[in-house]
């Protein structure tokens, strides 16, 4: 049984990331008062891209054909190690949440590498600020994450949330915080507004969509899904540590299916705040994002001080 | 019949010898010849008195025990090699014209007056001989430095004349009040012998002797180096003749040294206290760091060779002054390891200079890829009296220091600084001199590099391993001066 | 059985120096063989010997030697090291060289036996990698006898301090270690940049000597013997031992490169031949990080808090410092030599917290700080080797040292960018390579913070580690770089261009040995931590059982409840992730790949030049850290017409702050000293006679008053 | 207590000398002339002789004999003629020397023969001769010669204050230790003599090199920034 919940979990999660995508898509469009695209509207253009014959630079190496595969496994991977309707999810001691930001990295790594590999401005552009945005929102997310860890005593996500299960509805400051800093660092690591903006491929304010530039066809799908996958992770992330009361907290198919709901609708809400967020704010320039990292980063540490100050001893 | 006649006569007969042939091209070679016999007569009364122990000559006038006669090896075994050094060198000086005929016959005439000096200085077993052999050094000496004739050589040469002679004065007056103490015991006319005292240090006056010792320090002072007596020191080294630069540097200091450590010992013995001790580190201390910091304002690569010279005689003042087994035994070593460092840096330094015609540190360049040997010669032998390990100048310097961490902590970083500060300064001259592209004009030339292999192999080896004839020699000597052994 | 080993690795490493000597100054060995021969019996030896040293194939016998004895050295370390740390013993020696009372005194325990094992890994890759590299000496006047000889006694000083028992012996190797490698840096000394960076290095090299003969000294005093086994009985009370460790610190800390006492390592890594640059970053760093461990841990005992404190802020300084300068560079080698300084910061970050740990009473997580320690060294002994040897290559095929001038050589060189990919990847953290592993160590040690009972420990060590996942990242950023703009795209010069993969196969060899090694590594860390419990049950007196309690795929410091990490599986899922999208896209997608020019917005002309330059990609860094760094920025106009194309110039200089800050005013501090004592030389003899006469009127007035 | 009757008439004799050769000291100090410098030079020596010889006439002591005749010959004579004929060699000696600061020099000589008396204190109370202040008088004349030797800037004046600390000491010899051992004074005289000739070598080469005899001149081999 756990065996296969290993196998089913990571299938949904990954065929579930476009939904949330385009669930986004819509309700920012209804905010907006435009005309909104179907709810499977991304699964229809991950359908096409790859159909579509993909168009490589002649000076392209083998990296750059084999960066998107490694991107997509790297988000798959992490996909599968982070419980999504099931909190003791058989493969998630794989990996503790450390190295889930590894995960991420890898991924990136090669993305900014293949944003390199052709050789034309746009790709090294995005890559340099890809970088520069990374190295600082990690330290802000691996921050968040220890305010939590320190309190669970863990770094492991499955008992991280039995732990904030085991504790109940509590108001923790450090929580609080901390999933303020986690909700923007989600924010500017999956590349949305006010730090990136995914629909526009205007130069000056390009940074994930400079680097994929040059990709199209089956290669631009599986970057795209990969994206897809990646805010769906933090989603689930965010809705499960912080709010994970209706996670499957056994293999039982009842509370398997509640989870499996719970979750959604979790994800949902999540999708719609963001919508209305990037309704509502506008896209900062490149060089005012170190200040929003760094409020996600000084939020994060309030988190993790006022868990040292005034919880420990209590 | 011992080896001590040989050892004394040898110089003594090569003066008039080499004031005949003196001029000659062959000279040279016979001023290695007699240097060598002289060497291997010390091999012979070193033997002598590893066998049979201190012993006394010539109704006690002389006196050899492990303290000294380990020096007239090493001055004798310098004085081999600086000699084999300097037979090519002053034939190339005088093929240059920088010398006449005549100053050639009067630098080998010299070469073997200053050795006669040397080893009447420390084979004498009474002070007032040794002052006047010491003041006979000096008189030796002086005209080789001025043996170029130019206005520095003979301002040099009259500084050192005139300071070394005001010192020397200055430990006639001590060794007059040895006798005057002396003569209060009623030792009569042997009040003079060192070892007469040394048997009845306790009896002496204890403020006469402090008195002559302060006379003494001064002036032997002088020409050990001591700040703030060294003013003559590198103005001398840096003007004469490059071979008497290394034997000065080698040999005269040491011996003048070695003349305090004497007067220590006795006046240790009379006062029971520490005066002579703690004024020893005091003078060796501030020498030690004020030569140091003397080196980062060179221009000249000889005497930038001259500070470190005082800088390490200020060690080894300092580690007598320390007194204890351990001190004295680093003591001893350093001055063996210095004289045979640094007389092969000077030989090198010669070679350098000479290939460059200059001996502007800022115009010699490019040694190592002019002549590699004299480059390398010069590159090592700056890392071994830097202190750098495997050198035998390392082992004595950590000996030095580990003594005086456990006597006096606070002092350590005082040295250790020094020993930065002095290393900084050497090394950023030197480095330039030795790397870099070839200079126009500067051309190899015949030289011979084996007086520098030897020495620098010698204090490699004793780095390593200090060998169990020396090291019981120096065994000896410690027992000797500080009445105990480190062993 | 390990120490013989070891001795034999000394040995090799030797005779290796001596044979290079040799075999450029044959003169001297065919001069002593005719001279020994006849003595030992064999007559008819000069005939022999003219045939033999006639021989075309005996000089390169020679050269092939001088390689082949140091990798026998490498190997025979390697071993030795091994099972110095499988046989758990120790083993004791005396050697007689030294000081008639104080014979050299030899030790082989875990501790040395894993560091051994650092030193044979680099020495093997080194001499597998150096007769390809090192053949272009050969053409230019540079003397191959002189470095063979000092990679050699660099190799055996290097070996000697692991293998010390007594202060004085340690020091001496030490010292070899340190001198040999500055005549190695020094070994292209035509460039004046090279001969200043040696200076600075053996300068800091005399420095730090002193220091650590000072902290010596404090442990010599209190124990009245030079030998370390008196030293671990002998306790000092808390001032001394403080003042002995700070003293050490200082001293091992200057050669392992912390800030801010590295201002030596960015210089002089870079300008040694890359094998050697290799050799100092991959393994002489390390060196000194055993000598701080040996010291504090070892030694001197009884370890306090406040000096793992103390390690761990200069340890998480130089990180991030360290990354920050590495990323600015755009010299390969140098941007190299930054991350040392970086990586060396992790590392002592692990040994900071460590003894956070210890001094607080909580062994067991001590020992997590101390693993990530050892098991970070390893690593990085292993990728940083791999990234000098692939940039030696790439050096050495292009004499191009500036990225900016680099380019396209995944095309030109494709092995060795791969090799350099899976270095890149090691040392940027990235799972599942090695690199990422201690750093995961490192973390868990980090959060272990929270059992610790002082608020301010307890907060200030959180943020450390949020400082090393910043660190992190940006050692992703730099690597990115560092491998984007070096390997891809299009060339920016003529010579990157004209690439070519490295003919010999050795230079190929020594790096793909290293790439196995991150990726084993990175794979399998549970068996590598079993087998340094013997060291942690050296320096704590405990080991952590639970790290491999789970079997040996599973990585789990405390339980597997509080943190797992299963290396193998990560592995398997990446590549089952990949391997099933592959097959699933060949199936769906019908297209073939079509290849054309890229996308120029239309308006055409992409040329190398129109590529991002590596100046631009760190930019944004540079601007958001403005102050770290001093930059220099100049940008000159050619004409003043407005409207006129004129041609622009920009130059732009990142320099080290340390410089201005610490060491220019120490420099100057020195000059004004000197100034002033040197107005004691003014030439004039009455002068001089007149200080004469005083002192002596001042020591009569002392001695008599 | 009247220390002068408790001593014999040769004693008191000694003494006078003593006084009479620290008063040539002072007048070293103030001459103007080198002639008249050299002149007060060769009286000391005399007075050094006359010593020697009372000396040994007291305690019937004959090698003293010897040593009053070589100081006599050598101090007296030899080197202050040498040096009045190198003087009128080299035509200075209608030269006037400036001195620096006459009164303080003389003030400070004053203050060193005290200084040397209160250093010399301790023994005093040792010695049971009569010529044990003979000890405080020659430090006086070798502090008087070295501070003659900073006060004046002519080589000869060096010179001449060098030999004058040299009799200074031979004072101290003679009078404290009823001199030395022969052999230490042949040694130290022929070190003197040879000291001599050096010094007439070297008034020549620095002639040729700075023109003058004037030490202040002599000032290449400094190391102050300039």
């Amino acid at each position: 049984m756990s065996g296969l919940i290993a196998l089913v979990e990571p299938i949904l999660f990954i065929l579930a990331a476009p939904l949330l995508a385009g669930w986004t898509k819509m309700v920012k469009c209804r905010l907006q008062n435009r005309k909104a695209p179907s709810l499977l509207q991304p699964y229809r253009e991950l359908a096409k891209l790859l159909r579509k014959q993909p168009v490589v630079a002649e000076q392209a190496s083998w990296l750059f054909e084999a960066a998107p595969y490694i991107v997509f496994a790297s988000a798959v991977l992490a996909a599968a190690v982070v419980p999504f309707f099931a909190v003791h999810l058989p493969t998630a001691s794989i990996a503790d949440v450390i190295a889930l930001a590894g995960f991420l990295a890898l991924g990136r790594f090669f993305l900014v590498l293949a944003g390199m590999d052709v050789g034309t401005a746009f790709g090294g552009m995005g890559s340099s600020r890809e970088v520069t945005i990374a190295s600082l929102s990690e330290p802000a997310m691996l921050m968040a994450i220890f305010a939590l860890a320190m309190s669970a005593n863990t770094t492991n996500l499955a008992s991280a949330i039995d732990y904030v299960l085991d504790t109940g509805v509590a108001l923790r400051p450090s929580f609080v915080f901390a999933l303020a800093g986690m909700v923007l660092v989600a924010v500017a690591e999956t590349g949305r507004v006010p730090v990136d903006n995914p629909a526009t491929h205007l130069e000056l304010t390009m940074i994930h969509e400079a680097m994929v530039l040059e990709y199209s066809g089956k290669y631009l799908a599986l970057i795209e899904w990969a994206g897809e996958i990646r805010l769906m992770l933090y989603g689930v992330l965010i809705a499960n540590i912080f709010f994970p009361w209706g996670i499957a907290e056994d293999l039982s198919l009842a509370s398997l299916g509640s989870g499996l709901a719970a979750i959604l609708l979790k994800l949902f809400g999540l999708g719609a705040l963001l919508a209305a967020a990037e309704t509502v704010f506008a896209k900062m320039r490149l060089f005012r994002v170190q200040e929003f990292l760094g409020f996600a980063y000084l939020l994060s540490l309030l988190g993790m001080l006022s868990h040292i100050i005034l919880e420990i001893g209590q | 019949m011992t080896a001590l006649y040989p050892v004394l006569g040898i110089p003594l007969l090569g003066m008039p010898l080499l004031a005949l042939l003196g001029s000659i091209d062959k000279a040279g070679k016979v001023n290695v010849y007699l240097n060598g016999a002289g060497f291997l007569a010390s091999l012979w009364l070193a033997i002598e008195v590893f066998n049979n122990g201190p012993m006394t000559v010539a109704a006690g006038e002389f006196r050899i025990d492990a303290f000294n006669v380990y020096l007239v090896v090493l001055t004798t075994f310098v004085g081999l090699t600086t000699a084999i050094f300097s037979a090519p060198y002053m034939l190339n000086e005088t093929r240059h014209g920088r010398l006449t005929p005549n100053r050639l016959r009067l630098y080998h005439t010299m070469y073997q007056g200053f050795m006669l000096a040397m080893l009447v200085v420390l084979t004498t077993n009474n002070m007032g001989v040794l002052w006047v052999a010491m003041e006979g050094a000096t008189l030796a000496t002086v005209l080789l430095v001025s043996l170029y004739r130019t206005p520095e050589s003979v301002e040099a040469a009259w500084k050192y004349f005139i300071l070394c002679g005001v010192g020397i004065a200055q430990a006639l007056f001590g060794t007059v009040l040895l006798y005057f103490a002396a003569g209060q015991i009623g030792t009569g006319g042997l009040g003079m012998q060192w070892s007469v005292l040394f048997e009845h240090a306790a009896e002496l006056n204890p403020t006469v002797l402090s008195l002559a010792f302060v006379f003494l320090l001064v002036g032997y002072g002088t020409k050990i180096g001591l700040v703030p007596l060294h003013n003559w020191l590198p103005d001398a080294h840096s003007e004469g003749p490059t071979p008497m630069s290394a034997i000065l540097s080698g040999l005269l200091l040491n011996d003048a040294l070695y003349a305090v450590v004497r007067c220590k010992m006795l006046v240790d013995g009379s006062t029971g206290t520490h005066m002579a001790g703690y004024l020893m580190m005091g003078f060796g201390l501030l020498s030690f760091l004020v030569a140091a910091l003397f080196l980062h304002r060179q221009r000249d690569i000889k005497r930038l060779f001259s500070y470190s010279s005082i800088e390490h005689m200020g060690m080894m003042t300092f580690a007598f002054g320390l007194g204890g087994p351990l001190a004295t035994f680093a003591a001893l070593m350093h001055m063996t390891m210095h004289s045979l460092t640094k007389s092969a840096i000077f030989v090198t330094v010669g070679h350098a200079a000479q290939l460059a015609k200059t001996q502007q540190l800022e115009k010699i360049r490019g040694l190592i890829k002019t002549q590699p040997a004299i480059g390398w010669g010069l590159l090592i032998g700056t890392a071994a009296i830097a202190g750098f390990p495997p050198f035998g100048v390392f082992t004595s310097e950590f000996l030095v220091l580990t003594a005086t961490m456990q006597q006096f902590p606070w002092l350590t970083p005082l040295l250790l600084i020094g020993i930065g500060i002095a290393f900084a300064g050497l090394f950023r001259y030197i480095q330039p001199v030795v790397y870099g592209a070839v200079p126009e004009g500067q051309h190899p030339i015949s030289a011979n590099l084996w007086p520098v292999a030897v020495h620098l192999i010698l204090v490699l080896w004793m780095g390593l391993s200090i060998p169990g004839v020396l090291s019981n020699w120096f065994d000896q000597a410690t027992q000797t001066i500080a009445g105990s052994s480190p062993l | 059985m390990s120490l013989f080993l070891a001795y034999l690795s000394v040995q090799c490493a030797l005779l290796s120096g001596a044979l290079a000597l040799f075999s450029e100054h044959r003169m001297i060995l065919e001069r002593a063989a005719n001279r020994l021969a006849p003595l030992a019996g064999l007559k008819e030896w000069p005939a022999r010997s003219e045939r033999l040293f006639a021989a075309p194939v005996y000089p390169r016998l020679l050269q092939k030697g001088v390689f082949g004895l140091l990798a026998l050295s490498g190997l025979a370390a390697l071993i030795g090291g091994i099972s110095a740390l499988l046989g758990q013993g120790v083993t004791v020696d005396q050697l007689p060289f030294g000081l008639p009372w104080l014979h050299w005194h030899v030790r082989l325990d875990a501790l040395s036996g894993f560091f051994l094992l650092i030193i044979g890994l680099g020495v093997i890759a080194a001499s597998l990698y150096g007769p390809g590299y090192v053949r272009e000496y050969r053409q230019t006047e540079h003397p191959l006898w002189l470095l063979g000889l000092c990679t050699g006694l660099f190799v055996a000083g290097m070996e000697l301090v692991l293998l010390a028992d007594d202060a004085f012996f340690f020091v001496i190797a030490w010292e070899l270690m340190s001198v040999s490698s500055y005549f190695l840096v020094a070994f292209q000394h035509e460039r004046a940049a090279n001969r200043r960076a040696a200076f600075l290095y053996l300068l800091m090299a005399e420095i730090g000597a002193i220091a650590i003969i000072l902290g010596f000294g404090v442990l010599a005093g209190f124990a009245h013997s030079y030998s370390f086994d008196v030293f671990r009985y002998t306790h000092l009370t808390a001032g001394w031992g403080t003042a002995a460790f700070l003293l050490a610190l200082m001293g091992f800390g200057m050669k392992a490169g912390l800030v801010p006492l590295h201002a030596w390592l960015p210089e002089a890594h870079p300008v040694a031949p890359s094998h050697i640059s290799a050799l100092m970053s991959g393994v002489m760093l390390k060196v000194a990080i055993y000598g701080l461990m040996r010291f504090g841990f070892d030694l001197l005992g009884d370890v306090q808090w406040q000096w793992g404190v103390a390690v761990l802020i200069l340890g998480t300084a130089s990180a991030v410092l360290g990354v920050l300068y590495a990323f600015q560079q755009n010299e390969i080698k140098r941007l190299l030599a930054y991350s040392s300084i970086e990586n060396i910061g992790i590392i002592a970050m692990g040994l900071g917290l460590s003894m956070i740990f210890l001094g607080t009473g909580h062994g067991e997580l001590g020992v997590i700080g101390l693993l990530a320690a050892l098991y970070h060294s390893l690593n990085h002994s292993v990728f940083k080797n791999l990234l000098f040897l692939t940039a030696g290559s790439v050096l050495h095929q292009t004499h191009e040292h500036d990225l900016e001038h680099l380019g396209g050589l995944v095309k030109r060189m494709p092995k060795t960018a791969v090799l350099a990919l899976i270095g890149c990847l090691a040392i940027s953290a990235l799972p599942p390579f090695n690199g990422f592993v201690s750093e995961w160590l490192t973390f868990q040690a980090a959060l272990q913070s929270s059992s610790l009972e002082s608020g301010i420990l307890r907060s200030v060590i959180p943020v450390t580690a949020a400082v090393l996942a910043f660190t992190g990242a940006m050692a992703a950023a730099t690597f990115a770089k560092f491998y984007g703009i070096g390997f891809l795209g299009l060339p920016r010069g003529r010579h990157a261009a004209r690439a070519r993969e490295a003919a010999h196969p050795g230079m190929l060899a020594g790096p793909a040995l290293l790439a196995g090694l991150c990726v084993l590594l990175g794979v399998l860390p549970t068996p590598i931590i079993r087998m340094l419990e013997p060291v942690s049950q050296l320096l704590l007196g405990q080991t952590l059982p639970s790290a491999s309690g789970e079997g040996w795929i599973w990585l789990t410091p405390g339980s597997r409840t509080v943190a797992s990490y299963s290396a193998l599986l990560v592995v398997l899922g990446l590549g089952l992730a990949w391997w099933t999208a592959r097959y699933l896209i060949g199936r769906l997608a019908v297209a073939e790949v079509r290849r054309s020019r890229p996308w120029d917005c239309g308006f055409g002309g992409l040329s190398p030049r129109t590529q991002y330059t590596s100046t631009a990609f760190s930019q944004p860094i540079r601007r958001i850290f403005a102050p770290i760094w001093a930059v220099r920025e100049t940008i000159r106009t050619g004409g003043a017409e407005a409207l006129e194309n004129t041609p622009v110039h920009y130059a732009l200089e990142v320099e080290d702050r340390s410089w201005y800050g610490l060491y220019a005013p120490a420099a100057r501090g020195v000059e004004a000293l000197a100034r002033r004592v040197a107005l004691i030389q003014t030439g004039s003899v009455r002068l001089y006679i007149a200080y004469s006469f005083f002192t002596l009127l001042l020591l009569l007035g002392v001695v008599s008053g | 207590m009247n220390v002068l009757t408790n001593h014999s008439l040769y004693e008191q004799a000694i003494l006078f000398i003593a006084a009479l050769v620290v008063f040539t000291s002072f007048l070293m100090l103030a001459q103007k002339r080198l002639s008249s410098l050299v002149a007060v030079f060769a009286w000391q020596g005399l007075l050094l002789a006359a010593t020697t010889a009372l000396c040994a006439y007291t305690q019937q002591n004959p090698h003293l004999y010897t040593s009053a005749l070589i100081s006599l010959v050598l101090k007296g004579f030899l080197i202050p003629w040498m040096l009045l004929r190198l003087i009128v060699k080299f035509d200075m000696h209608r030269e006037v020397e400036s001195l620096l600061y006459p009164t303080y020099v003389m003030t400070a000589a004053a203050a060193l023969v005290l200084f040397s008396y209160y250093v010399v204190l301790p023994i005093e109370q040792l010695s049971a001769l009569a010529t044990r202040n003979a000890i405080a008088v020659s430090l006086a004349v070798v502090l008087l010669g070295m501070l003659a030797m900073v006060s004046r800037r002519q080589a000869v004046a060096h010179v001449v204050g060098f030999m004058s600390i040299e009799n200074g000491l031979f004072f101290a010899a003679v009078a404290a230790t009823q001199g030395m051992p022969m052999v230490v004074e042949i040694g130290i005289a022929f070190d003197v003599l040879v000291a001599a000739v050096v010094f007439g070598v070297f008034f020549f080469h620095i002639r040729e090199s700075i023109d003058s005899l004037d030490v202040d001149r002599l000032n290449r081999l400094s190391e102050v920034d300039r």
